[in-house]
């Protein structure tokens, strides 16, 4: 009984953070929104007994996504502070994401094998990161590597075009 | 072999002729005329000698060509008119070396279409004729030539598109690919419509059939005098040509199925061509739209049925490829002179024009279906004929005669008779060129007219065993 | 002689050849054209002659599939040699005559190779023996018409006729057209002793179908009514031309016509009383038209168009050969007189009546072939005039009186005309202001030729009637005696009319003016046709190139290019440049794909 | 199949965000939603898998990718604000 409470906590907690993010009038807010929302996320990695990526969660996304955007909005100079102005209640979007995620629902509901309730502990996961998964870390490393350059690249190279 | 020199030598020219003109443009004219001399050469040589042209279905070639009684007649045709449209334009000075280079490249690529034994060879063919003309129009055309060239290439490019689902269907359904070996059997059942119709809607906007034929006037107008010659005179005979070579025979029920509809096109395409011509203030769409008439009497022949309607159909079109391209002929070369295709500004111009005149005249008695010249034989067969298949009809076919004759003669009097304005006073008659290009066509008329069984007894055994294919003959 | 009765073709190719010839080398042949000419005309009388009592025949395969082919032959029998003589000896007297008449003409040359270029397309047509080869020659004596009538191009008024005369004839054709369709569909074959053989065989409604269409293509070829409104315009052309075409060749095909086929009309009751009451119709009409004319081309215009009407009358009643009698001595003296007219046309400068007077102390040649001409065509005897009309009108009294009534009047009526047209040409003070003289010989001697056939054919009758094969009856003495005695009343009635040089005749009361000018007007017959038929044709002919054919069609096709352009614009309006609004589409995209897979999948 | 609701109900609400923000910012806030909304369904499933360590193994690759996409994003951003364009409508390069 007490899973499915912490479950609806964690639910509730991304969904308010989501909702605040995309409703927030200034930005620090949303930023905040946004922690709460990745914060959930996190819950709801270890609620389903994958520890070692809730703890990745917290370190990559709250530590290191949340802190660039901090680092973005603050280069961004002073013009655009405190003034994140939405538009008015946009009928057309939500009507097309409300039908995305319905659709979204339709299509996958009988496709996904049954939730199983089995955890994993770090070690677990960490043999086979470290075992039959190597080649996949491998790429996953590559990729972040790429992904750096890409931004040096782009920043540096901005004004060049 | 001769039939792949038949198609390759005026290819061949019109490479050769756009290198010289390069070089040294004013000869690209003189080899153009050669090369399409030579090439009328061996469409004699081929149409006289049968035993010449008989192609081994060798593995060395990959395409498979064949003549018979349909297309040589139309491969003649092609021969004469690709001489007189090099003479058309024999005073034609920008960028001539590739004007005449197109013009052998449309001969070329119209002798492939009659040519053509394989369906793809065909459909490719077919399609390679709208790139030559589109840019005869397109480039050396008059006033608004972007707008009418776009038309017609779109409007036939539509056309031809149907046309080449049905020659897939036939070819996938069959997988067999050379018409001569194509019958009504090899068709399977359910197809036959289905191919019948869609091939129709490519040879019907070629022929044109009346109501698909507004593309006619506009290109014609347009289109510089040479063009005006092939289009007239060969261009609108390829989808009279695939309706007896292809629609028929693959789809004889169909056909006949189709053919009081298609004679009921014809007939108003006669009387409805005739009238809009008598409405016409401008001389080269009157002539356009007298094709459209003159094309009725071929579908309605066609739709007719009996082996001497389909000939008469042949001779139809044979006459007419010779009478209309005579005729834009000389209108172009009025045009050079008096610059305008007006009827009310023009007038008496017998007077200073007499050789012109004289065989304008001529030109027009022909056009209008006067016995002893071609245009008669073609129309007399199809009124004895049509009056077995569609009895009464044949009241409405001759009082199309009558319109033919009332609106040649208005442009017979509004032209060459009645008082000579003063600006035309000083107009010079014909230069032997523009003579010379005119006497091919003549003579053809005549000859034909005097003695139609030229064609006729050619074209008689394919007719008849189409006919028999219809279940009329 | 007897070698031109084996290849009677020649009357064909030779004046073909000579016309080419003309055409082609006109300038080094120059004055030497009209004797060239000769050519065809002479070969015309040499092969009529030797074939009189029938000729030679022969048949080739003209255009054809396996058996069911149209053949293109000839057959010279008596009727054609007859034809082949009137054709010759008109031709070679209008060609000496237009010598002098046409000397000093741009055109000089391209008139005589058009004139032997008839000559050859009547000859074909007389001597066919198919009724393809008799239309070829037909429509090619119809063109020939259209271009000589249209001689001198440049006036308008000869431009018009020409298109007029052919464009009326051509309608009459076109019926011929379908009378043919008709019987190749019956008979299979066009050739017309197969058909006339077999005509008992046919059944009655297609024999009279097929009769009707060919006598509508005779009404238009000779002018009857209604198709009648062409020949007088067509005096626009030069007369000898008039004289060769619209008098003695031309006009007689269309009585040639039935005359050939007739069999097929005596199997159809029905037709023969079309071609009576048109006849009598056209020779009473014409006749009073003829009378108001002032001007002496078109007196004679409206006189063949009535005698061609007692033609037709005849044949009507069954008695072709009486017409082919009258046939023959009408081509005669009405060339004589139009010939005449011409010399005297060429001598005072006028065609108008009201301008001539006195005209024999000048021209005594041409008043006295005028005045030969006249009485024959009054039926006077001894002239050949009296014989033929006689037979014609006594036959046709014996069998249709009423028709026999009408044309009695007819005749008093052409008694009037000639009467008072030559009182006012060659009699009384000269009204004229140019100084006239004399024709020269070569304008005078066709005239003494044809003056004396128009006398002496008239006892040709019985020789004519054996070369057509058919018994002459003798001439009734009763009717030819109250013929005689009306056309003198109507000729006296005439010269009186015609009095002090036609002062008289504009001294009428207001009331009968007016009708005299409507009369000489053609009863308004000509604008009615205009209105009824030409003018609606080209409202049509605008209406539908303006609104079926440029919006209807062309506006849907135009149409359907615009509203493709405009779809491909609309369309283009998303691609705003605002992202989001991509992201949006992309979604929408995101859930139709999914639906249509979700849909399918279940 | 109650997380399969709860992602849905995330991406749908990131979406929303992404069409209306017109900052730029907050358009890559609310990819970040969306991508974590796709996380959590990986995530619910991931340990069902066969082998779960390969669940588990999915989820870290997903993971890493979001973070380089997000690190992508924000480098734009910079870029973006050197050329004192930070709201959505102003970037009009891409119109049609």
């Amino acid at each position: 009984m007490s899973g499915t409470v912490l479950w609806w906590g964690l639910a509730a907690l991304a969904v308010v953070g989501a909702l605040a993010v995309i409703a927030a009038r200034e930005i620090m807010r949303m930023l905040l929104a946004l922690g709460m929302f990745l914060l959930g996320v996190a819950g709801l990695y270890a609620y389903y007994g994958l520890q070692m990526l809730a703890v990745a969660e917290l370190f990559v996304y709250i530590g290191g996504v949340l802190v660039l955007f901090l680092f973005a909005i603050t280069s961004m100079g002073r013009d655009s502070e405190g003034r994140v102005v939405a538009r008015r209640l946009d009928v057309g979007a939500i009507a097309v994401s409300a039908g995305v995620s319905v659709v979204l629902l339709v299509a996958l509901q009988d496709a996904l094998p049954a939730a199983s309730g089995a955890s994993l502990t770090v070690e677990q996961t960490a043999e086979a990161l470290l075992g039959p998964l190597l080649p996949l870390f491998e790429v996953v490393g590559v990729l972040l590597l790429v992904a750096l350059a890409a931004a040096l690249a782009i920043v540096e190279g901005g004004d060049g075009r | 072999m001769t039939l792949t020199a038949l198609i390759a030598l005026p290819l061949m020219g019109a490479g050769l002729v756009l290198i010289v003109g390069r070089v040294r443009p004013s000869s690209a004219r003189v080899l153009a005329l050669a090369t399409a001399s030579g090439s009328l050469l061996l469409t004699v040589l081929a149409v006289t000698l049968p035993a010449a042209i008989s192609t081994p279905a060798s593995a060395a070639v990959p395409w498979l060509l064949r003549a018979d009684g349909l297309s040589l007649p139309l491969i003649g045709l092609t021969g004469i008119l690709g001489v007189v449209a090099i003479l058309a334009s024999w005073g034609e000075t920008r960028r001539a070396a590739s004007h005449f280079a197109l013009l052998l490249a449309l001969q070329s690529a119209v002798t492939t279409v009659f040519l053509a034994d394989d369906l793809i060879l065909f459909y490719v063919a077919w399609e390679a004729v709208l790139i030559p003309m589109f840019f005869l129009i397109g480039v050396w055309g008059h006033e608004n030539r972007r707008q009418a060239a776009m038309k017609f290439f779109i409007y036939t490019f539509a056309g031809s598109a149907l046309m080449l689902v049905g020659l897939l269907v036939v070819v996938f359904t069959t997988g067999e690919v050379r018409m001569s070996a194509l019958t009504a059997a090899s068709l399977a059942p359910g197809t036959h419509d289905l191919v019948f119709w869609l091939l129709v809607a490519g040879f019907a906007v070629k022929v044109p059939v009346f109501p698909l034929h507004t593309w006619l006037p506009d290109a014609h107008v347009e289109a510089p005098v040479a063009g005006s010659i092939m289009l007239a005179g060969v261009l609108l005979k390829m989808g009279g040509y695939g309706l007896l070579r292809l629609a028929l025979p693959l789809a004889p029920e169909a056909a006949r199925a189709a053919a009081p509809l298609f004679a009921t096109l014809g007939i108003i395409g006669i009387v409805y061509g005739a009238f809009v011509a008598l409405a016409q203030t401008d001389l080269k769409r009157l002539v356009a739209y007298s094709s459209v008439a003159h094309m009725g009497f071929v579908v309605l022949a066609i739709a007719i049925g009996t082996p001497l309607a389909l000939t008469a159909a042949m001779l139809g079109m044979i006459a007419h490829g010779l009478t209309a391209p005579l005729l834009f002929l000389l209108v172009g070369q009025l045009q050079d002179r008096t610059h305008t295709r007006e009827l009310a500004r023009l007038g008496g111009l017998m007077r200073p024009l007499p050789g012109w005149g004289t065989v304008f005249v001529f030109a027009s008695l022909a056009s209008m279906g006067l016995p002893g010249l071609a245009g008669f034989p073609g129309e007399l067969v199809t009124v004895l004929e049509g009056y077995g298949a569609f009895g009464w009809w044949m009241v409405a076919v001759a009082g199309g005669i009558v319109l033919a004759g009332a609106y040649t003669l208005r442009a017979v009097r509004l032209v060459a008779f009645g008082p000579l304005p003063a600006e035309w006073a000083a107009l010079p008659d014909l230069t032997f060129p523009e003579a010379l290009a005119t006497v091919p066509l003549v003579l053809g008329i005549v000859v034909l007219g005097v003695w139609p069984s030229l064609v006729a007894d050619t074209v008689a055994p394919v007719a008849s065993s189409i006919a028999h294919a219809l279940g009329v003959g | 002689m007897s070698v031109l009765r084996t290849l009677p073709l020649v009357v064909v190719f030779v004046p073909v050849v000579v016309a080419c010839l003309l055409a082609v080398g006109g300038r080094f042949v120059g004055r030497a054209a009209p004797w060239i000419a000769l050519a065809g005309p002479l070969f015309a009388i040499g092969v009529g002659t030797a074939s009189l009592d029938g000729g030679a025949s022969g048949a080739v395969r003209w255009l054809g599939v396996g058996e069911t082919a149209v053949r293109l032959g000839y057959h010279v029998d008596g009727l054609a040699a007859i034809m082949l003589l009137v054709v010759g000896v008109v031709s070679v007297c209008v060609i000496v005559f237009s010598i002098g008449y046409m000397r000093g003409d741009r055109g000089y040359v391209r008139y005589f190779a058009l004139i032997s270029l008839f000559t050859a397309a009547m000859a074909g047509l007389v001597i066919a023996s198919d009724l393809v080869g008799l239309f070829l020659g037909w429509e090619l004596v119809g063109a020939c018409s259209f271009l000589l009538i249209g001689f001198w191009y440049e006036r308008p008024e000869a431009a018009e006729a020409a298109r007029k005369a052919f464009m009326v004839t051509r309608v009459g054709d076109a019926a011929m057209l379908v009378g043919m369709a008709v019987l190749w569909r019956a008979t299979g074959t066009l050739e017309l002793d197969a058909i006339l053989g077999g005509v008992g065989a046919l059944a009655p409604s297609v024999v009279t179908v097929a009769a009707v269409c060919l006598l509508l293509g005779a009404v238009g070829k000779s002018a009857q009514f209604p198709l009648h409104i062409w020949l007088p315009d067509a005096m626009e052309g030069p007369t000898p031309v008039s004289a060769l075409i619209h008098a003695a060749t031309m006009v007689a095909a269309g009585v040639f016509l039935v005359a050939r086929t007739w069999p097929l009309f005596e199997a159809s009751p029905e037709a023969r009383l079309i071609a009576l009451v048109l006849g009598t119709v056209t020779a009473l009409g014409a006749a009073t038209i003829a009378l108001p004319q002032t001007d002496i081309k078109k007196v004679l215009a409206y006189s063949t168009i009535s005698q061609l009407g007692f033609m037709f009358a005849a044949l009507g009643v069954g008695a072709w050969p009486v017409a082919l009698f009258h046939l023959v001595t009408h081509a005669a003296f009405k060339a004589l007189l139009f010939l005449s007219s011409g010399s005297v046309i060429h001598g005072s400068g006028t065609q108008d009546l009201r301008e001539m007077g006195d005209l024999r102390s000048k021209m005594p040649i041409t008043a006295t072939a005028w005045i030969i001409g006249g009485l024959a065509l009054a039926g006077i005897p001894p002239t050949a005039g009296f014989f033929s009309k006689d037979e014609v009108v006594a036959s046709v009294l014996q069998a249709a009186p009423w028709a026999g009534v009408a044309l009695l009047a007819a005749s008093v009526l052409t008694g009037a005309y000639v009467a008072r047209a030559t009182r006012l040409a060659f009699f009384g003070t000269a009204r004229g202001a140019k100084e006239v003289h004399e024709s020269q010989w070569t304008m005078t001697l066709p005239l003494l030729v044809l003056a004396v056939a128009a006398l002496s054919l008239g006892l040709a009758g019985p020789m004519i009637a054996r070369a057509l094969g058919a018994e002459s009856e003798a001439l009734s003495l009763g009717i030819a005696a109250v013929a005689v005695g009306l056309a003198a009343a109507g000729a006296i009635g005439g010269w009186l009319l015609a009095a002090d040089g036609g002062r008289r005749e504009q001294a009428l009361p207001p009331a009968f003016a007016r009708m005299w000018g409507m009369v000489r007007n053609g009863y308004g017959f000509d604008t009615l046709a205009t209105n009824v038929a030409v003018r609606p044709i080209a409202k049509l002919a605008r209406f539908i190139d303006e609104a079926v054919d440029r919006a209807a069609i062309d506006g849907f096709v135009e149409g359907l290019a615009v509203a493709v352009r405009r779809a491909g614009a609309l369309l283009a309006g998303t691609m705003n440049g605002d992202g989001q609004s991509y992201t949006a589409l992309l979604a929408v995209g995101v859930i139709v794909l999914l639906a249509v897979t979700v849909w399918l999948v279940r | 199949m109650t997380s399969l609701v709860l992602s849905c109900t995330l991406i749908g609400i990131g979406l929303y965000g992404v069409l209306t923000r017109r900052d730029l910012v907050a358009v890559l806030a609310s990819i970040e939603v969306m991508l974590g909304g796709a996380q959590v369904l990986l995530a619910s499933y991931a340990a069902g898998v066969s082998v779960p360590a390969v669940g588990e193994g999915i989820t870290v690759v997903v993971l890493a990718t979001g973070a380089a996409e997000a690190a992508i994003g924000l480098a734009l951003l910079v870029a973006l604000v050197r050329r004192n364009k930070t709201r959505t409508d102003q970037i009009e390069e891409v119109r049609g």
